[in-house]
């Protein structure tokens, strides 16, 4: 007992003095599940991530565009790839996350539950979605397991990397002609809101926070994040000669913020609890992709195990 | 020069339809590392394929009279004045202008099929692009010098694919075979002329300096596909053998068209898809 | 008559995707006289959307001030003073400015699924239809009238069909349950007003006559698509039962913004594939 | 022996004073067998001949074309079924001729084994590969089988109208854009010589021949009816102010008809024997729709069988 409670002191202690926790050091049991929780929500994130993007590669509108687009769906399969290894430093299999994710068991962001139905979509999934996703991740570089806080860096060096090129292409649609402009404009009324939705349920909703802030998983709350990300679109839309889709968005001298509008949470609950417009097309992408690539990976596996044999016989 | 540019535009076709092809698999892939894998195979084609458009369009601004038909359809698109680009080649030619070959066309199917197209494509480029970064064209020479590299990567992946599914499982197997089968009638095309090639002096062109020394058979700036056609059957028999499968013969028959325009019904749906921004929103900068 | 026109190309739009759908099947039937079924509902339902995009196209021509967005956009690809046809609404709209229901834009999936969708929507275009015949527009009247008989036999072949699959084996069962639980929470769009109708008085022109004769509920041009709900569940249960299927309840959440053009992602491809000749051949007679 | 001699004279008096057989009268077996294999493969050619000209169903360029081209589809399907049922009449069922069909037994018009291209290709096989089969099939129309000749009238007549149709298609071509005329002439330049085809091995290589025109299942030789489509074909071509691909082809005061010529008969037999542009994706397609059809069909026949079962015993 006693012993327990040094272990659990040491380990606050290295959090408290921003020491990172790695895989052989002792942990709490609560603190592991919270962060494969995380972690594996995460990386299925960027793996679900890539059909909505995806689905504009074959459809881009110059082979450049093709190119960049292209390579950053394949940047985020890298990031799935990344962060599946720190979540398996935890103890968990890559086959155990997917068989979670395949089974609905656990979850991904939501905002890849929305459609992408022009090309100017694409460039506001850059701009807005890794945009939320940057301000959620630039605090991750410093949580306090290492693998993961480690896995993050790269993340986000490429996601500020994507965000930027998202941008640039609503520049140039907001250069173009009034069809492109009015895409433009429709992409973003479309995916305003989800995007501010990603931050989470406020804080007074937001159960886990209180304790994942004093393991250091946590830095900022969720409200304090989506008022950062609010004030800094607010202005970048100015660029874009658009506008934010919210009547209530307004500058607010006193608080030197952005007021903005009430958030539709019913919308975002039945988003999240599987009645999203692409929740099905999403999972069952997954799931198709994944059993009808059973054989291929039988097969990738029964041929290590012949070579293996071989190899050991011709080595007796 | 009409025949210089449709040599690049066929190269650049191949590539592009393949890269296409390829592409559908982003996030779908069988396994996340070789979801990877397929986009950078994807990615690399693509990129050949933008230098070698890139390359025609150059010739077709600088030579104004390089006017095969399709190229006054491409030119009634844009604007007067406005110069010829990667993007007017790849978006604003209909089926029968592109002159890619039938194999690089054909449906994903299984990963088998995936595979064993990129496999017989991936050994031909390579034994393409060896030869034609000693081409006379120095830009087409120097385009085929950096695509090697990428090549020799597509055929050690898709080789050792080959093997994994030939030397796997009984259903690996079975599908690969069925795989072969199937696309073997379209591997006889790679190493036929096309028509605007046996017509214009390519073939000559390379013929005339022949009797050169060690990169002779490439003197001039294309290479006479049949000569490739041996050392492909070895290449492709090597790894066949390795992954315990039947190296097919030859028939007297093949199916063939692709490099003349005439192309098997799927290539019409892969450009309507493909051209849909470009077509409807034309003249747009992106 | 920015929203009656919007309201009439809702109806087309309707109508011509499902009717492309529809014609997916051309050819691929499980039964021949299946497939000549199928392709007879799929003509029937262009045919309404060609009159309804031509009612349409009339008003756009007759009131030059009609000009919502995509009017713009549509104009912009004709020559100055060439009219609207059916063909400009058909082919030179993107996917935003469709306004089709979600529900007719989902994949063909399998033949249960497909029956399962055309039996959805048949019994609600059945009930809209049969409103609509008293419409105030008397051109939309007598659309109503003629597709109305048409959509009787739509109803009567999908209805056959649901009690077919619902009592037929226990794989049919399987599958057309499958394609319920799939296909319904599209259903609960059609009995929403859209947000073109509810700003513009359609709906207020509906109520200002519900106080008139029997045809009151239609006084106006157009339906109040919530008092079919009632009517549709109904016919719907009456068929589930002799299927022996369990009639599902309505979510409070149900799947929607197609009317006002935030579509699933398949509506894209059906557009590039559809729109394909009218984009790459703009301005062409054929 | 008498007696059997007697049927057949009966049999072949009917047919030399232009009496139609009809399904009970006696018949000999060879010509039984003949006609099931002509009548079969002609349904067979309607049936996979939906399929190249389905093919620009969802993209025909306006809505106009897109009804007239399901509606022409539509009634090949229908010929399908007259013919099926004209050939049921002979004692096979509908079911085994598929089952020929799928096995690859039973052959069908090699025509459809190219692919329709362009929409240009759609008019020329209306104008070219329907005109080529009307010219096989009027004389069908008096040939002495009767339900195989009542449906003969009817498929000829429908296709005679789809034969305007598709002309007409390509008249629009013609006074079309540039590249519209270049898509007509291309497509004409790929059709022209698969039509020719049609009419089968020249008279010399043509076995069964003299038999079919004694039973008058078959009226004209092969290479009558190919000269006489040449004829036409010589001179509708100049309406759509095109060529055909042949240098050879060219008046000859001194016989009344066109020379043209060399057929590549090397072409013709390799797609007969499976060789051709779309013979695996031809069969393919209706092996897979009778394949994936055959719950649906079973669901019917239970439903059936219930439904019978249901009526005998409230009726008892």
């Amino acid at each position: 007992m006693a012993a327990t409670l040094t272990l659990e002191e040491v380990f606050q202690d290295k959090i408290d003095n921003e020491i990172r926790i790695e895989p052989k050091d002792w942990m709490p049991e609560a603190y592991r599940q919270t962060l494969i929780r995380q972690i594996s929500q995460h990386a299925h994130s960027e793996i679900i991530g890539m059909l909505p993007e995806g689905n504009w590669i074959t459809r881009a509108p110059s082979l450049k565009r093709k190119a960049i687009l292209l390579a950053k769906v394949q940047d985020e399969a890298g990031h799935g790839l990344y962060l599946y290894a720190a979540a398996e430093t935890l103890g968990i299999s890559r086959d155990e996350m997917y068989d979670q994710l395949h089974s609905g068991k656990a979850k991904y962001s939501s905002i890849f539950n929305y459609p992408t139905l022009t090309w100017a979509d694409i460039g506001a999934v850059g701009w807005l979605v890794d945009g939320a996703a940057i301000m959620n991740q630039v605090p991750l570089c410093r949580n306090s397991y290492g693998p993961y806080a480690r896995a993050m860096v790269r993340v986000c060096k490429e996601e500020s990397f994507h965000q930027r090129q998202g941008f640039e292409s609503l520049l140039v649609l907001s250069k173009g002609s009034p069809a492109q402009k009015r895409m433009l404009q429709e992409a973003i009324n479309r995916w305003w809101w989800p995007s501010v939705m990603m931050f989470g349920p406020s804080d007074d909703a937001s159960p886990h926070s209180a304790q994942s802030m004093k393991w250091k998983i946590k830095r900022f709350s969720n409200d304090e994040l989506r008022q950062k990300f609010v004030d800094i679109c607010a202005e970048q839309v100015k660029i874009l000669g658009c506008t934010l889709p919210d009547p209530d968005l307004k500058w607010n001298e006193a608080t030197g913020h952005y007021d903005f509008g009430e958030i539709n949470w019913k919308e975002f609950w039945e988003v999240v609890s599987g009645n999203g417009p692409c929740n099905k097309q999403r999972l069952d992408a997954r799931r198709n992709a994944w059993d009808e690539g059973q054989w291929v990976r039988d097969a990738a596996s029964a041929h290590a195990a012949k070579r293996k044999q071989r190899m050991a016989t011709s080595a007796a | 020069m009409q025949q210089r540019i449709s040599y690049l535009i066929h190269l650049a076709d191949n590539a592009l339809i393949l890269g296409h092809r390829n592409s559908e698999w982003c996030g779908h892939g069988p396994v996340l590392e070789q979801d990877i894998a397929m986009s950078n195979i994807a990615l690399d084609l693509i990129g050949q394929a933008r230098m070698l458009y890139q390359h025609a369009a150059t010739l077709i601004n600088t030579y104004e009279d390089a006017g095969a038909e399709w190229l006054l359809q491409v030119r009634g698109t844009l604007a007067p004045g406005e110069p010829v680009t990667e993007d007017s080649l790849a978006y604003l030619r209909d089926v029968t202008d592109f002159s890619n070959c039938l194999l690089v066309e054909q449906p994903n199917g299984d990963w088998a099929v995936t595979i064993t197209r990129q496999f017989f494509m991936s050994v031909f480029q390579l034994l393409l692009y060896e030869k034609l970064q000693y081409s006379r064209d120095s830009e087409l020479a120097a385009i085929a010098a950096k695509s090697l590299k990428e090549v020799a990567y597509h055929v050690k992946w898709s080789s050792e694919w080959v093997i994994r599914l030939g030397d796997g499982t009984e259903e690996s197997r079975r599908r690969i075979l069925k795989a072969i089968s199937e696309l073997w009638p379209f591997t006889g095309e790679l190493f036929q002329s096309a028509s605007w090639e046996r017509e214009t002096g390519v073939m000559e062109d390379v013929a005339a300096g022949a009797c050169g020394m060690e990169a002779s058979s490439v003197a001039g700036y294309a290479v006479d596909y049949a000569s490739l056609k041996e050392d492909w059957m070895t290449r492709v028999a090597v790894v066949f053998e390795e992954a315990t499968l039947d190296m097919p013969a030859f028939a007297s028959w093949h199916q063939s068209g692709g490099k003349e325009g005439r192309h098997t019904e799927y290539l019409g749906y892969i450009l309507a898809e493909m051209q849909f921004l470009q077509r409807a929103y034309p003249g747009s900068e992106w």
